[in-house]
């Protein structure tokens, strides 16, 4: 299943000034007794105002691939060879591998930000919402004054859709998705250039997730960061994604514009996982119902009504 | 061949919010029958009640109200002690609905033996293998005895559909049972679950609130909302000609690569989501209805279906 | 409302089946505590009279005739009555005299040093949890082989060290014997100093099982999700620690803080033993050999008292620090 | 009013350095003080002979004269039913009330009259004859009552007493005595005893004594190392060089009580159990190995005991000739105790245990768990009497539980000490614990003859010698010898040792201690009113 | 309000989820099965921890055999280790060494028995209570918060003095420590229960018609198997620690030999004072020392329980072996 990945499908030229993160020949080590390549030579450019898909079944790396990014990773996990840059508004370009402490500190979160895959747990049950957004502030921008953080931070729940009355409360008051909400406003405290979301809405319920699918595409459009998206629902970034990268055990094995990804997909991996979603609305006939081995074979037949294939 | 029918079942839980003890109903009135050979989905939101239906009918809860009766091909009520024998359950959890510390063997073995299908050791083993083999999982001695964490979810999950089927039922509940697969295997499960209801004329609930697969795996879908079932019919005519609003909202929120950058979806008000559980369609009357199946002559509520 | 009206119906409960086991046991125990005033009567020399003896029955009503059960509720008519009737071993001084007299040595001694453990453990738990892997990793099984050693030996060994070879502290007492008790800084610096060590034999025998409940605890926390957040977030170090993960993981060792409080009074029957301190813990021994009902009885009410309270305050305490338990909203 | 009481002994901290003329004792009560101070009170902490006088000093470790307190002389009528004492004058209260004797009258009569204080039974009639005579009255002749109303009822004043509501329930926070030392500060750990200025003997030179609160056996030898205190009684590691270990510091060693191994012995009471043999209980006596026993449990600090339980020093010329062997012997004579038991049926098993009827020759003994000495002796003679084919089986229970059993007879065999009387008479100690008076059978409470023991022959002896004049040596001897004869054959105690009494005094920093060749009180700190006369003769030695 | 974690994620974790009908075995390394996964995992300090208690155990259950009476006297009092005494003699000549291994004897049945006593009932009050639910829930939990909130000690100090002497032995004040030593276990066990009987695969065995009795020693109990065995280390460790307090104070196992009647002894003969370490410090040394392995194989028993703390040590290895790219 080695098929070499296009290190760089570009759909449209990238200038220099058009990127804002580039992934090259990434690879990343789980350095247990049998260690595990979990990600393997990914490259991947971002550029700005973009949402870029990260698609792919459980454990195939997705995760890990986003942690490295954010140098996130802890032992075992170590980033073997390859480079990361971040290429900042002003033209600098940082070798994210290369910071150190307190230049990493400071570079997390104001530049990049994430929502993680358990949003739910990712708020600390014990200090107040209020607590957690003001913290961010008081590290990145301690010259703020106690006015201005609060302000901000009500300003970035409104962007979300949460009462900021509701700042006092503490993250157990809230419903699943308002922490969700909690968590995108506070990716965008700093005004960040990238934000990586780790499935941001796989826990919750198709109209919740909806909601904030929608209000995160707002506010890109409002914003303007670039997005990377994990997740493992590939209709969901047909739908959301400007361009998708499938990946499988650690390999990218796809990558290209959602629309290439939907009509024409080139990896028959692809292809898999596009037909393990049925379509809401297409057509029945004896598609599951003919028992079990019908689903391959469907999958290898064109389906003239949708047009989905070559 | 055994039918399941449900009629008015009710749950109410006793929720305790500060001094005062009231009472959530999480299943209101909800009556339909499961008929051998057919499949029933039952979608809706998170919380909605579905879980508590299947658990009903599993009896691992008791009804507030309402009756869920079996009755067999003779026309016959199932008593209380063989009910086992008849309703069957595969749990959502693959990964929790196997005990880490028994062998897949004892996962099937147990309810042979329990339900006086097993005879002597060589013939429950034999019996286990040929499960095993009816769900795919081969080589059947070499499985058996594994244990569940020497399983992928696909597999487990096979087990575990292995495991209802073994006391002999003939209606069988799945709550969510592929939502914690990963996708690529999800369709397999479904397939193995479908090919054997066809096998043994199986009568299935099928719990989701995956709108697509219930359409394509069910005959007939129940949409609950709050507790009520708000429409049923068979299974296109609900997805493809949805008439309650809540249908269409769930319809609308579901991803569709087609509908890239122009969603229809626009999250309803508390005072929208309040009117959903008000009355119900039903596809098969082609009427609305109040939520517990009368008629009304009442027109639909609500906003006015979008597109 | 309700979770606070069912924990009170809980300590309600708690204090009355507590309350009735003091009544009993002690009633079950052999032996007559009119018995040992005679012995330390006869000690003067001569035969005890049995007119002597009656009378001294008479005195304590340790006369066994009245059923059980008039007895229990006389007891508890007493007990809400706050008279806990006259100590024997020390008669003819009533109960709470007796009491009152020795536990504030107690609460003292044995509530600070089992404050300065905790606090102790805790801190040193979540510096180890924090930064495991490093050499701090090592002081947990040295904790734990101070934890397993029987803690009077250790007191007596630091004893005949610290005291009776270095000299450093005073070996037995209280106080210094000269000075009359009072609220005057002789008096105290005296106290704290015979303190001292007592004290820190109860901290380096208990400050390993905080230490590693707050490290499992840290250990267990630091993989949460919250944690990988406040990292990613760019927080410096220290205040993720603090802030994040301690504050999280101290919330069990708060929970059995409580319960190791209330034990302050029984916990510190050995210590008071080693080093002559002038204790609850003396008393209850004393009691318990001398057969002295009314002064155990007392003693137990004082205990279970003291254990329903800390696990008050801290069930209270604990809608303060962990806001999930909070009931309203 | 806390600093007022405050002598001048704020000196040192903790460990050592106080006043010179500062005696502090530790008594061996493990615990800190409960207030008290009424002298008749059985948890009283202090007073007796220091605040509160008796009328005489009775000295229980010789037979010598009694030495006056508040009394100055006293006679005996004919039959020994009258008793009249002339008091002194010049004594005063403590609050400046003079010492009179309607005191002494309201005393007594108030002991008589409430049985609570009364723990003896004195059932005399006083009567102030003038303000310094007293005269009491007695039913029958009373001598043997002599040294415990003289010497063991504490005097108190009238003036305040009578007001009293209750005397028995009364802890005489602020004590007012007429003895040589005063109640100065109280604190639960230590109280301070201090001399009384106006005392009609003139000032004591002792100033202080202070009393401190400790845990028990250990601290005290502990405190006793680290020189915090000045006199105790009680045990110390390696008690034969005391005056090496503890530089400064002597001790002394006095036989008081008899150590026996007390036996159920009176089948007729009830007892049952080999002991009720007297051939097992003589066979016992004679396989002890009682030298080794006094090196290995008791650190050489017992000595000899007589069969006749009279004490060797102190009553040598009341011990009887007629007893076969006067004092038990020191090495075991297993020949004798094979001969005892075969004699009486018993026979050897294959296990080398005796045995009759098919009961084995196994006992019990019941010892306070906690009294390591006595347990380390019952293990010691469990291994002796072993080599003799009798089995000992140690059983260690609480104290009550032990008192208890020994009150009401259910043991087979318990070690215990016999007490001596107020005064130097053997004759105290006979009737406490072979009287048939004062045994009750099984199941009952006896006071204190817990062996059972009951024999005519010696009840009658002890008859006779209540209304002998105690002047009549030889007439006693006569009844001693029938006592001690009877007693030594049948054994309800077995003899052990003598057990020795020993304190830890500092002798470089006060003088005047009594030594083995001056006894003349009891050297104990517990012992009162004998700690009083101490207190009397110590001198600060700088 | 548990610190544990549930213990299903022993299995779940890294499992191999890719879809697999084919016979081969998982894409992972070879996991350990069921059974096996209970045991702690080796490392040095279970080694350690094992070494310690087995040499101890080992030494008292064969040592009293192999040493001479421990009651024998002789004249030679409280002399130095020696050739003949190895570790001297007490105050009344006896060998320490033989007491040694005796009272050794006794304080491991005496823990053992409570472990194996206190075990029993938390597991009954914890298990049983969680399970069932609801009265028998609520009457359990307040029993184990009663005997919780009164205190253990001076019970056992009451207790102790009220069984008669014929009958009290070593198994007496096991029995009062057991009794007064399960509430806290209970209460784990009981946190543990409830989260165990909400798994699915309870409901299933329900489903399945197992019987209640069944569904709890059969599904629910082997997966609570590495808390009990915790709860009975500690029980084992706390039951040694108070027989050597209660006998400190006098109020222990009077007519057995235990280390802790032992150090009575010894304290009670000076031997501190006198400086007979020989005397007073082994029975010390060797119930720290038993602790300690009980202690240390706690470690990797806490490891089962609690995944997260194993992960821990793994990480740590392997940080040790592999110097880190990224700080590049
Ligand atoms: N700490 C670890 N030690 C060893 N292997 C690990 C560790 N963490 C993850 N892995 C392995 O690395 C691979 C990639 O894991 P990762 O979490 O990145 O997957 P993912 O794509 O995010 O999956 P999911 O969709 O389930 O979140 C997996 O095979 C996983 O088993
Ligand atoms: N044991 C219980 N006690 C109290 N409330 C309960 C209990 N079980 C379920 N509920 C409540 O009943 C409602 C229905 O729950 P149920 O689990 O049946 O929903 P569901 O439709 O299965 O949801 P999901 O899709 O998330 O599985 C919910 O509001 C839930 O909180
Ligand atoms: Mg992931
Ligand atoms: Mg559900
Ligand atoms: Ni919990």
């Amino acid at each position: 299943m080695t098929v070499p990945t296009q290190t760089s499908p570009q759909p449209g030229p990238a200038t220099a000034n058009d990127v804002v993160l580039t992934v090259d020949r990434l690879n990343v080590m789980y350095q247990v007794d049998n260690p595990v390549h979990a990600v393997k030579d990914v490259s991947l450019t971002l550029r700005r105002g973009e949402i870029l898909g990260l698609a792919g079944e459980s454990g195939c790396g997705k995760t890990t691939l986003a942690y490295a990014i954010n140098r996130l990773h802890k032992p075992p996990a170590e980033v073997t060879s390859g480079s990361i840059t971040f290429h900042d508004r002003g033209g600098r370009d940082i070798d994210l591998l290369a910071l150190e402490n307190e230049e990493l500190r400071a570079f997390r979160w104001s530049k990049l930000s994430m929502v993680f895959q358990g949003a739910m747990n990712a708020l600390n049950p014990v200090i107040s919402i209020r607590a957690q957004l003001e913290d961010v502030l008081t590290t990145h921008e301690p010259k703020m004054s106690k006015q201005q953080r609060r302000e901000r931070c009500a300003e970035v729940l409104r962007l979300v859709g949460v009462d900021p009355a509701r700042m006092n409360s503490f993250p157990h008051e809230f419903s699943g998705g308002m922490r969700q909400r909690v968590m995108i406003a506070m990716a965008l405290l700093l005004d960040p250039q990238v934000i990586i979301m780790d499935e941001p809405t796989t826990a919750l319920d198709v109209v919740v997730q909806r909601g904030i699918l929608q209000e995160i595409l707002r506010l890109r459009d409002e914003l303007g960061y670039a997005v990377i998206f994990i997740t493992h629902d590939l209709p969901l970034l047909l739908e959301l994604s400007d361009r998708i990268a499938v990946m499988l055990k650690g390999e990218v094995v796809e990558y290209a514009t959602a629309e290439q990804i939907y009509r024409l997909p080139a990896h028959p991996y692809t292809r898999r996982l596009l037909d393990s979603f049925p379509s809401l609305t297409g057509d029945r006939g004896a598609f599951l119902r003919t028992g079990e081995s019908s689903a391959r074979d469907h999958a290898t037949e064109p389906d003239p009504t949708k047009g989905k294939r070559p | 061949m055994t039918t399941l029918e449900v009629r008015d079942l009710v749950k109410d839980f006793p929720v305790r919010s500060g001094l005062r003890r009231s009472t959530l109903r999480a299943v209101d009135r909800v009556s339909f029958t499961l008929v051998p050979g057919r499949t029933v989905a039952l979608v809706g939101e998170s919380g909605s009640g579905k879980s508590t239906v299947a658990r009903m009918i599993a009896r691992l809860e008791r009804p507030s109200s309402g009756r869920i009766q079996a009755v067999k091909s003779d026309g016959q009520g199932v008593s209380d002690r063989e009910y086992r024998d008849h309703v069957q359950m595969v749990f959502q959890d693959p990964f929790a609905s196997l005990n880490p510390f028994h062998s897949i063997e004892h996962h099937l073995a147990r309810p042979l033996k329990l339900h006086g299908r097993g005879g002597d050791r060589a013939e429950t083993r034999r019996q286990v293998e040929q499960l095993l083999e009816r769900v795919n999982l081969t080589p059947a001695e070499d499985i058996a005895q594994r244990r569940p964490h020497e399983l992928s979810g696909g597999q487990r999950q096979r087990v575990a559909i292995a495991r209802a089927l073994a006391p002999g039922a003939q209606v069988v509940v799945a709550d969510e049972p592929v939502s914690m697969l990963d996708v690529s295997i999800r369709l397999g499960v479904l397939n193995l679950l479908a090919r054997l209801q066809r096998e043994d004329d199986l009568a299935v609930l099928y719990i989701t609130h995956d709108l697509a697969t219930a359409r394509h795996f069910s005959d007939d879908i129940l949409v609950m909302y709050r507790g009520r079932v708000v429409e049923r019919g068979p299974a296109d005519d609900v997805i493809l000609n949805p008439q309650h609003p809540y249908t269409q909202l769930l319809a609308s929120a579901a991803p569709n690569p087609d509908a890239r950058g122009r969603s229809r979806f626009t999250a309803p008000t508390e005072a929208e989501r309040a009117a959903f559980g008000q009355r119900a369609y039903d596809h098969n009357l082609g009427s609305w209805v109040t939520p517990d199946g009368t008629p009304t002559s009442e027109g639909a509520p609500g906003r006015e279906r979008v597109g | 409302m309700r979770y606070y009206a069912r924990k009170i119906g809980f300590y309600l409960v708690a204090l009355w089946a507590a309350l009735t086991l003091n009544f009993l046991i002690p009633r079950l125990m052999p032996g007559n505590p009119v018995d040992i005033l005679m012995a330390k009567l006869q000690q003067r020399g001569g035969v005890v009279d049995p007119e002597a003896r009656r009378s001294y029955e008479l005195l304590l009503g340790a006369n066994t005739d009245e059923p059980l059960l008039s007895q229990y509720f006389s007891y508890l008519g007493n007990m809400a009555r706050g008279d806990l009737g006259v100590s024997v071993s020390a008669f003819p001084a009533p109960v709470s005299d007796v009491i009152w007299q020795s536990l504030p040595w107690t609460i003292v001694l044995v509530g600070i040093a089992t404050l300065i453990s905790f606090v102790l453990g805790v801190v040193l738990g979540a510096l180890v949890g924090w930064r495991r892997g490093t050499w701090l990793d090592s002081l947990v099984p040295a904790t734990t082989v101070l934890s397993a050693v029987p803690y009077f030996w250790l007191a007596l060994i630091l004893a005949a060290i610290f005291a009776s070879a270095l000299r450093w502290f005073p070996l037995l007492g209280g106080y210094d014997v000269s000075l009359m008790p009072g609220w005057n800084w002789e008096f105290i610096s005296s106290a704290v100093y015979y303190g001292t060590l007592p004290a820190l034999t109860i901290v380096i025998s208990s400050v390993g099982g905080w230490l590693l409940g707050m490290r499992n605890m840290m250990v267990s926390t630091s993989s949460d999700d919250y944690i990988l957040t406040a990292q990613a977030k760019g927080l410096r170090e220290g205040r993720i620690m603090t802030r994040y993960a301690a504050r999280n993981a101290v919330l069990p060792s708060v929970a059995g803080f409580a319960i190791s409080l209330g034990f302050v009074v029984s916990g510190s029957i050995v210590t008071e033993q080693v080093f002559s301190y002038p204790g609850i813990g003396s008393k209850l021994l004393q009691a318990v050999q001398n057969n002295d009902y009314a002064l155990m009885q007392g003693i137990f009410l004082v205990i279970t008292v003291a254990v329903l309270g800390a696990n008050m305050i801290v069930d209270l305490l604990y809608g303060v620090i962990d806001p999930r338990t909070r009931v309203g909203n | 009013a806390a600093g007022c009481t405050g002598s001048a002994n704020n000196g040192g901290g903790g460990a050592g350095g106080t006043d010179a003329d500062t005696l502090i004792v530790y008594t061996g009560q493990a615990g800190d003080w409960q207030i008290n101070f009424n002298p008749y009170s059985p948890t009283m902490l202090e007073g007796p002979g220091t605040i509160f006088e008796p009328l005489f000093y009775y000295n229980n470790l010789s037979d010598s004269e009694p030495t006056p307190r508040l009394g100055t002389d006293f006679s005996w009528n004919e039959d020994g039913t009258e008793l009249t004492i002339s008091l002194r004058s010049d004594a005063t209260w403590t609050d400046g009330e003079p010492f009179t004797a309607a005191d002494v009258e309201f005393t007594l009569d108030m002991v008589a009259e409430n049985p609570t204080l009364n723990s003896t039974g004195y059932a005399g009639d006083a009567e102030a004859v003038d303000d310094t005579t007293v005269r009491i009255t007695f039913e029958e002749p009373a001598y043997m009552e002599e040294a415990q109303i003289l010497g063991k009822l504490f005097i108190v004043p009238e003036h305040i007493w009578a007001d009293l509501e209750d005397p028995a329930t009364n802890v005489m926070e602020n004590p007012v005595g007429t003895g040589p030392f005063t109640l100065g500060q109280f604190t639960p750990q230590a109280f301070t005893l201090t001399a009384n200025p106006d005392y009609y003997d003139g000032e004591p030179a002792l100033k202080n004594v202070r009393y401190v609160a400790l845990s028990g056996n250990q601290s005290g030898a502990d405190a006793l190392s680290a020189g915090t205190i000045d006199w105790q009684t009680g045990p110390v590691p390696d008690i034969a060089n005391v005056s090496e270990n503890y530089p400064g510091y002597e001790a002394i060693t006095v036989p008081m009580n008899q150590t026996t191994l007390m036996t159920c012995s009176n089948a007729e009471m009830g007892c049952t159990g080999p002991q009720t043999d007297q051939a097992v209980r003589q066979a016992i006596y004679y396989a002890i190995d009682r030298t080794q026993l006094n090196a290995l449990a008791f650190e050489n600090t017992s000595s000899e005991i007589s069969p006749g339980f009279a004490l060797l020093e102190r009553d040598a010329e009341y011990i009887s000739d007629q007893l076969p062997e006067p004092t038990a012997p020191m090495s075991p004579d297993t020949a004798r105790s094979d001969e005892l038991l075969q004699g009486a049926g018993w026979t050897k098993g294959g296990d080398g245990i005796y045995a009759k009827d098919g009961e084995r020759l196994s006992l019990t003994v019941k010892v306070v768990a906690g009294w390591t000495d006595y347990i380390t002796a019952v293990d010691t003679m469990a291994q002796q009497l072993k080599a003799a084919g009798i089995e000992l089986v140690a059983q260690q229970v609480s104290w009550n539980e032990w008192s208890d059993a020994r009150g009401r007879g259910e043991y087979q065999l318990l070690i215990d000490s016999l007490y001596q009387g107020p005064a130097a008479d053997p004759y105290f100690l006979y009737s406490y614990f072979f009287s048939s008076d004062t045994t009750a059978p099984v199941g009952e409470v006896a006071q204190p003859n817990f062996a059972r023991y009951s024999d005519p022959a010696v009840d009658e002896a002890l008859a006779a010698l209540k209304s002998i004049n105690p002047e009549d040596t030889a007439a006693r001897q006569a009844q001693f010898d029938v006592i001690q004869t009877r007693i030594a054959e049948a054994m309800p105690y077995i003899p052990v040792l003598t057990g020795g009494t020993t304190s830890e005094y500092h002798a470089e920093k006060f003088t005047g201690w009594p030594t083995l060749d001056n006894l003349y009180a009891i050297p104990a700190v517990w012992s009162r009113p004998d700690q009083s006369q101490i207190f009397l003769n110590l001198k600060p030695a700088s | 309000m548990t610190n544990l974690t549930p213990l299903t994620e022993i299995a779940d974790e890294g499992a191999p989820r890719a879809e697999a009908t084919a016979p081969t075995a998982p894409a992972k390394a070879p996991r350990r099965s069921g059974a096996r996964s209970l045991l702690p995992r080796w490392s040095p300090r279970l080694a350690i921890g094992l070494g310690l208690v087995g040499a101890i155990s080992l030494f008292g259950l064969i040592g009293p055999f192999l040493v001479g009476d421990p009651n024998a006297i002789s004249n030679i009092g409280l002399a130095g280790p020696s050739g003949e005494h190895l570790l001297g003699t007490t105050q009344t000549g006896q060998d320490v060494l033989a007491q040694l291994a005796h009272a050794t004897r006794g304080s491991l049945q005496i823990g053992l028995l409570v472990g194996v006593l206190a075990t029993a009932l938390s597991a009954l009050f914890g298990i049983i209570g969680g399970y069932v639910g609801g009265f028998v829930d609520e009457l359990f939990s307040l029993l184990s918060n009663v005997m919780l909130v009164i205190p253990g000690l001076p019970l056992v100090i009451v207790i102790s003095g009220f069984v008669p002497a014929a009958q009290r032995g070593w198994w007496t004040i096991a029995l009062v420590l057991a009794i007064t030593g399960w509430a806290a276990s209970a209460r784990v066990l009981r946190a543990q229960t409830l989260s165990l009987r909400n798994r699915d695969y309870v409901a299933a065995a329900r489903v399945a018609g197992e019987r209640p009795w069944r569904v709890v020693s059969v599904e629910i109990l082997p997966n609570l198997l590495p808390v009990l065995a915790s709860q009975f280390v500690f029980a084992v460790i706390a039951a040694i620690l108070s027989e050597a307090g209660l006998s400190f104070l006098g109020l222990g196992a009077s007519n057995s030999s235990t280390l802790g009647t032992m150090l009575y002894f010894a304290q009670n003969g000076f031997a501190l004072q006198r400086e007979a370490w020989w005397w007073f410090a082994p029975p010390g040394l060797l119930i720290a020392l038993f602790g300690c392995g009980l202690s240390l194989i706690n470690f990797s028993i806490d490891e089962i329980i609690n995944p997260r703390l194993r992960t821990a040590t793994a990480a740590k290895r392997s940080a040790r072996k592999t110097t880190r790219s990224t700080a590049a």
